[in-house]
């Protein structure tokens, strides 16, 4: 089948359903690739450079701003950055109430992720729209669970995108026990969606390409980490602590990508979901561990297309954990709290792993009590770099046996399905793959 | 300790704001801006001329509207509707068969006797010949209870005059005068000037002559002012006031003219009521 | 005929496309309603004329800006999606420092030179100055807020399939936290935007325990004078009245002289 | 009717057990320091004596924020036209008698020409407990100078404190029902306790006009083209909430909706608006017949001061309440501008 004459030009512009911009630019001649290109070309906000002059109390709400996907893990990564460098520690209850808030974000976006972005592709569809009317049943459960999801963040939040409740020290304003209850009986109702979730991803037909690759996640001695713990790699088996991202993520600037892209111990490393269940699984609950093995998913796993799979077992998981701490909630009642602070001068770093990934979040704070310095590393910043050595192994591999729409088809839905959030990128670029 | 809910309010015998509804039957464009509307009411409306209505399409909104007929004994109920914003837009795209609701008559309007044997003179600019038509019919239906009649109506240009075919019809009865301020380079068998010209031309005795005005609120100063120097006295002249309106009947509070509402005691007003207003005439 | 929508996107986070994505329980009947042929968060397709467009992102390079004029040219109707779109939003905030400073300060001085010298990268460097949609092309409607509030989208929505037009008062934010009952933010101590700010969102912050901070934009009639000496009779100094002011740039003047 | 007594720490489980079978109001915490009328439920504060004021008066429990006035159903172009009128019973207890006030003065607006049904079914399904104030609530207030703090009207029980005690007096059949099982002792020597009550009012109750309220309405009556007018809108946001949070201003929006499922249904409502929010007197096409803020505030003050008091014949159609001088965060008082007023006649006569 192989065909020496193959001379492809694929410039894949605006690559959709995923959240960002980002372009693909693969250029192969006579068969031999010379040139595999993921461009970010989101315009820059410059976040890092304008949160400058701003309180403290104000950082997490705008930063927020930076993706409307992850904006409760930006708040998050960003309050406890904050929270650090202010020498601010919260009660349990606090920190309880975070993780909800949290956990209520994976369900949203991984539910949207795995039905929206990722089904169609899997079935040939070019949207959900369509399947609309072919699978009404699958797209009604898919905005079954992400009204679910999203009435959870709402709840613990004020609203879904850009929340307004969480803030330094706690809640502004308290969620209210009777809607948490009405989330808890509504999700303990939502099994049957999510058994159906699972035997629709089991069909799925999930290409064959492994890659051996440095996973990157949090990592806590008690829990599966998600909103704490230390920076862990899969290479060494070591942990470093947050404050030290720097080693990790190592950044530097391509000029094809107004992201700045990060490497590790080799070439590149990957976050997210898959990442997250390879370095953490034995502490996933019992039920996500079952789907895992119900869906194929052995760990290490080192078939990107299976960080969709990753992401149903961590809907799972987040189901399951965020049911016993409602009950805890719910059990105990919840206290006000003094949220009042007086800006200090100092420097903190905060991360947390968000549906794409671990985000880390620093700022640094003048005698005035105004932000000085700002960084945040996101985790598709993290991951693109992984992902276009991914595309410069798969596409030798795969050139041979595919078409050029065949090509272009799974170099999308291999990006799509790292579930990038290139709008995010704070300093990211755009991604083209051109001849 | 428990005490029954009773069932509404004795002072209550319907429920304002509901509508009737409405078939229309006829549509026609007039103008760019205006069209014309022919529906048909469940009841005669029982109108006074100068009267209202709240005209709505369920679902999109509600909107004071002129009745543009005179009093009658059927059930139909004519108007113009300028196409001005959000509702009017989609009355202009209703066709016949479709209905609207309608609510009232609402306002005071004017009364018939207090005209008889009067001179009267008509003055409406651009749209405000939509609701005198709801005098003007009655008037010239029966000539003998008034004295001369004299109908003036201005508008932009040529291609905004609305009922040119009334206006022609009565001129063949009735002193009939027909401006535009320019012609805009179109056909025009009328005169080309202001409103406000030919009143110092007319024959007109202070004593019996009662004019009815109504337009654009720019209009009104530079009318008054020739009307004064004809020394017309303020209780002679109704002038027709046009504010925002929600409810038809003084709840809403939009239509205020200082203490008055203008759903109630106007939209007509004689003008010495309300001359010492300060928000009347602004 | 049911009415082309499209939606398009540039700098901004995609929350206002999200919280489209977000009105679950009306997304099917706004699917009956309108045909949706653009929607990179969600679908694949293109399509090369709309009757509704709508452009989520505040507009920095001028490549957008080229872009940004083809999409108008194709469609009937221009809906400004979201904060960014209508008033630039916190990015606009970056216009107040010099262009090269906001490079080197995320990118590091070597990094961004490097970066830049690749000509036919160059485009994607080429930030000039955050600007609103209606800073380029004319738009017809504006859905406010950080996000775009679901509710007056659907008003929209619903407005423009049954050939009417959608109005969204220029009434302030306070007119909401009255309608809620909420203790005024001043009561709390809290120093709050609302007066002066397009309200249309519920007035959700104050709701739920924080104070507004503009991200409507600030209403055509807003007494800013007297809102500016409030802030300072709380006790606010002057530079912090600015920082709030640019939190999302309502309050500034987009496209002011850029000041070192 | 007999009058009754209880102590005053018996108020509360009388309201609690009145909560349990009927939907009582009653002023709760919102905040730091705001109150709202909200429903009583188990375990609810029921503080009688140290509440301020609350932001939105308890009137509006009887004309809502936003309210449906009907629904409609199309099949074709026939329609069902359904009015929604609320006719639950509902107790609002704890009402001040400013606020008293200000629901009689709504009741008279909403009965005046075309009955309005909405709200007159929900008034005639609501019973008021007042309490009589002895002490003005905070600064703001000044209910004695418009004469609304010996307003009676209105209550079906209005009670009085009196040292311990309070004085339990129905005022309608509806309050005497509503007392029938609760088994209080009769009060004996009503009219002393009363006066003991009077005795220790406070004098003078809260701030007072510089002019006598009978001559308010003339003053204000006179002055269009004040100086006064324009000095109390320097700092105005004509943000509206002087309008919003006052008892007895009723205007309001109508506005049409139908049904993204069933697009041939949808419903009516109506929602507040105020004088004072800058488009209210704008016409289609623009014009806007009080574009100033000066003018908006002169067409508020001339509501409550001239323009309701001709039209119902009463001595002030503000009930003194203080909200919108409190809730104004510009801090513009309608007491203050009324006290101008007085001071420009007596400058320019
Ligand atoms: C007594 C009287 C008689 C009239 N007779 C006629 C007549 O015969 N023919 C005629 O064509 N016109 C007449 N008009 C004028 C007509 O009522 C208006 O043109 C019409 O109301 C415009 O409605 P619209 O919805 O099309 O316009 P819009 O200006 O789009 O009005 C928009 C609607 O949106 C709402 N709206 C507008 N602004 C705001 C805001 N700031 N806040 C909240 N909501 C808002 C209102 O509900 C309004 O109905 C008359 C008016 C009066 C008072
Ligand atoms: S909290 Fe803000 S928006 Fe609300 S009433 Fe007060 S000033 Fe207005
Ligand atoms: S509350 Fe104060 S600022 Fe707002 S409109 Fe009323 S007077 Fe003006
Ligand atoms: S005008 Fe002000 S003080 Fe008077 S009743 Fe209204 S809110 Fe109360």
């Amino acid at each position: 089948m192989k065909n020496d004459t193959k001379t492809y030009n694929i410039d894949v512009h605006h690559v959709t359903r995923i959240e960002g911009h980002g372009n693909i630019r693969i250029n192969t001649r006579a068969g031999v690739v010379e040139e595999v290109k993921l461009c970010i070309v989101e315009a820059n906000r410059f976040f890092e450079s304008f949160t400058r002059g701003m309180l403290p109390q104000e950082i997490p709400w705008v930063v927020g701003r930076i993706c409307g996907i992850c904006c409760v893990g930006h708040q998050l990564a960003a309050t406890k950055a904050v929270e650090d460098s202010q020498g601010i520690t919260v009660s349990p209850q606090t920190v309880l109430l975070r993780k909800m808030f949290n956990e209520s974000q994976f369900l949203q976006s991984h539910v949207l992720h795995v039905y929206f972005l990722a089904v169609p592709d899997f079935v040939g569809a070019p949207s959900v729209l369509p399947l609309a009317s072919s699978h009404p049943e699958v797209v009604k459960r898919a905005l079954r669970l992400k009204k679910l999801a999203n009435d959870y963040t709402a709840v613990m939040g004020g609203r879904v995108i850009h929340p307004m409740s969480n803030t330094l020290k706690g809640w502004r304003k308290l969620p209210d026990l009777a809607q948490i209850e009405q989330i808890r009986d509504r999700l303990l109702a939502a099994v049957p969606d999510v058994l159906e979730t699972i035997a629709i991803v089991k069909t799925l037909k999930i290409p064959q390409y492994e890659r051996e690759t440095e996973y990157v996640s949090l990592k806590h001695p008690d829990e599966y980490a998600l909103y704490d713990g230390d920076v862990f790699s899969s290479d060494t088996q070591k942990a470093v602590p947050v404050r030290n991202y720097r080693w990790v993520t190592n950044e530097f600037t391509v000029p094809h990508s107004t992201t700045k892209w990060s490497r590790w111990h080799r070439d590149s490393y990957a976050v997210g979901a898959l990442a997250r269940v390879n370095n953490n699984f034995a502490q996933l609950r019992p039920e996500a561990q079952g789907v895992a093995e119900t869906l194929g998913l052995k760990v290490p796993c080192y078939n990107p297309y299976m960080n969709n799979v990753a992401q149903v077992v961590e809907i799972v998981h987040c189901a399951y954990n965020s049911l016993a701490m409602m009950e805890t909630v719910l059990n105990g009642g919840l206290q006000a709290e003094d949220i009042s602070h007086t800006p200090v001068a100092g420097r903190g770093f905060g991360a947390v792993e968000v549906p794409r990934g671990i985000l880390f979040h620093e700022y640094a704070f003048d005698e005035t009590g105004r932000c000085s310095d700002a960084n945040s590393i996101i985790p598709t910043s993290q991951n693109i770099n992984n992902i276009e050595q991914d595309m410069k192994a798969f596409v030798p591999q795969m050139l041979p046996n595919m078409s050029k729409e065949e090509l272009t088809l799974h170099m999308e839905m291999l990006l799509r399905a790292y579930d990038p959030c290139i709008s995010c990128s704070v300093h990211m670029l755009d991604v083209e793959f051109t001849d | 300790m428990n005490v029954t809910a009773s069932a509404s309010d004795t002072t209550l015998d319907k429920n304002l704001y509901l509508p009737r509804m409405a078939t229309i039957l006829a549509v026609e464009e007039m103008t760019a801006r205006e069209k014309f509307f022919r529906v048909e009411l469940s009841q005669p409306l029982g109108h006074r001329p100068g009267q209202f209505v709240m005209l709505s399409r369920l679902g999109i909104g509600e909107a004071p509207i002129s009745v543009s007929c005179g009093p009658r004994d059927d059930t139909i109920l004519e108007m113009v509707v300028r196409n001005a914003g959000s509702l009017t837009q989609v009355f202009h795209g209703l066709q016949p068969g479709q209905k609207v609701g309608v609510r009232g008559p609402f306002g005071s309007g004017f009364d018939l006797a207090d005209l008889y044997d009067k001179d009267i003179v008509f003055i409406a600019g651009g749209l405000g010949l939509a609701p005198l038509r709801s005098l003007i019919q009655p008037v010239l239906a029966q000539p003998d209870r008034f004295g001369t009649v004299t109908i003036i109506s201005g508008c932009r240009t040529p291609a905004e005059e609305l009922y040119r075919a009334d206006l022609q019809s009565w001129s063949h009865k009735v002193k009939v005068i027909r401006l535009v301020d320019k012609t805009a380079n179109l056909p025009w068998d009328g005169q080309v000037g202001l409103v406000t010209a030919p009143i110092a031309q007319l024959d007109l005795d202070p004593g019996r002559t009662v004019v009815a005005l109504c337009g654009p609120p720019v209009m009104y100063k530079f009318v008054l002012m020739e009307l004064d120097a004809r020394r017309i006295p303020h209780s002679q002249i109704f002038v027709d006031l046009e504010r925002r309106m929600k409810c038809g009947v003084g709840k809403c509070g939009h239509c205020q003219i200082n203490h008055v509402y203008c759903c109630q005691e106007g939209p007509v007003y004689r003008f010495d009521h309300i001359e010492h207003l300060p928000e009347a005439l602004q | 005929m049911k009415p082309k929508v499209a939606f398009f996107d540039f700098a901004g986070c995609e929350g206002c496309q999200l919280a489209v994505l977000n009105c679950e329980d009306v997304l099917l009947d706004i699917l009956g309603l309108v045909d949706i042929v653009e929607f990179r968060e969600a679908i694949s397709e293109t399509a090369p004329r709309f009757d509704v467009a709508f452009i989520e992102g505040s507009i920095h390079r001028e490549e957008d800006v080229e872009r940004l004029r083809g999409i108008r040219a194709r469609s009937t109707y221009l809906v400004a999606l979201g904060a960014c779109a209508c008033i630039g939003n916190v990015q606009a905030r970056s216009n107040f420092i010099a262009p090269a400073e906001n490079f080197k300060r995320v990118y590091g001085e070597v990094d961004r030179n490097q970066a830049q010298t690749d000509p036919e990268f160059w485009p994607l460097w080429a930030h000039t100055r955050v600007r609103a949609v209606k800073e380029i092309v004319p738009v017809d409607f504006e859905l406010r807020g950080c996000p775009m509030v679901p509710a007056e989208f659907v008003h929209l929505v619903k407005a423009l399939v049954s050939g009417s037009i959608p109005h969204f008062p220029a009434n302030a934010v306070c007119v909401e936290c009255k309608a809620n009952e909420n203790e005024c933010a001043f009561d709390r101590g809290e120093t709050c935007m609302g007066q002066i700010t397009y309200g249309g969102c519920g007035a959700i912050c104050v709701t739920n325990g924080y104070r507004c901070d503009g991200c409507r934009g600030v209403l055509p009639h807003a007494n800013l004078a007297a809102h500016r000496q409030l802030l300072r009779e709380k006790g606010l100094s002057d530079a912090l009245i600015q920082n709030r002011y640019r939190l999302f740039c309502s309050a500034e003047p987009l496209g002011q002289e850029i000041r070192r | 009717m007999s009058t009754f007594l209880i102590r005053k720490d018996a108020v509360p489980d009388w309201i609690q057990r009145l909560a349990r079978e009927n939907a009582v109001y009653f002023p709760q915490r919102a905040g730091q320091s705001g109150f709202r009328f909200e429903p009583v439920q188990e375990g609810s504060e029921i503080q009688f004596e140290q509440y301020h004021p609350t932001i939105v008066p308890p009137g509006k429990k009887l004309a809502p924020a936003g309210e449906v006035l009907f629904q409609y159903r199309r099949e074709g172009e026939d329609a069902v036209v359904e009015p929604v009128v609320d006719a639950s019973f509902r107790i609002l207890a704890g009402v001040r008698p400013c606020d008293l006030k200000g629901i009689d003065l709504m009741d008279q607006a909403n009965r005046e020409g075309c009955a309005d049904p909405h709200y007159l079914t929900r008034r005639a399904n609501t019973a008021i407990i007042a309490y009589d104030c002895l002490t003005p609530c905070d600064k703001a207030c000044f209910c004695d100078a418009t004469g609304s703090l010996r307003c009676r009207k209105g209550a079906d029980i209005f009670l009085t404190p009196v040292d311990e005690d309070v004085l339990v007096e129905p005022l309608s059949e509806r309050g005497l029902a509503l007392l029938a099982g609760a088994n209080f002792p009769i009060c004996g020597n009503v009219e002393a306790r009363k006066a003991k009550a009077e005795g220790g009012r406070a004098k003078p109750f809260g701030r007072q006009f510089k002019a006598p309220l009978q001559q308010i309405p003339g003053i204000v009556a006179k002055q269009w083209h004040s100086p006064v007018w324009e000095k109390h809108v320097q700092q105005c946001f004509s943000c509206g909430s002087c309008n919003l949070v006052c008892p007895t201003c009723y205007c309001f929006n109508v506005q049409d909706d139908f049904d993204l499922t069933n697009t041939s249904a949808g419903q009516r409502s109506r929602t507040w608006d105020g004088c004072m929010l800058p488009n209210f007197a704008e016409v289609a096409g623009g014009h806007n017949f009080r574009s100033h803020p000066a003018d908006r505030q002169r067409h508020r003050v001339k509501r409550k001061f001239e323009y309701l008091t001709k039209r119902f014949e009463e001595g002030s159609f503000c009930t003194g309440c203080g909200r919108c001088g409190r809730q104004c965060t510009a801090g513009i008082d309608i007491f203050d501008i009324v006290n101008d007023l007085v001071d420009n006649t007596e400058a320019t006569s």
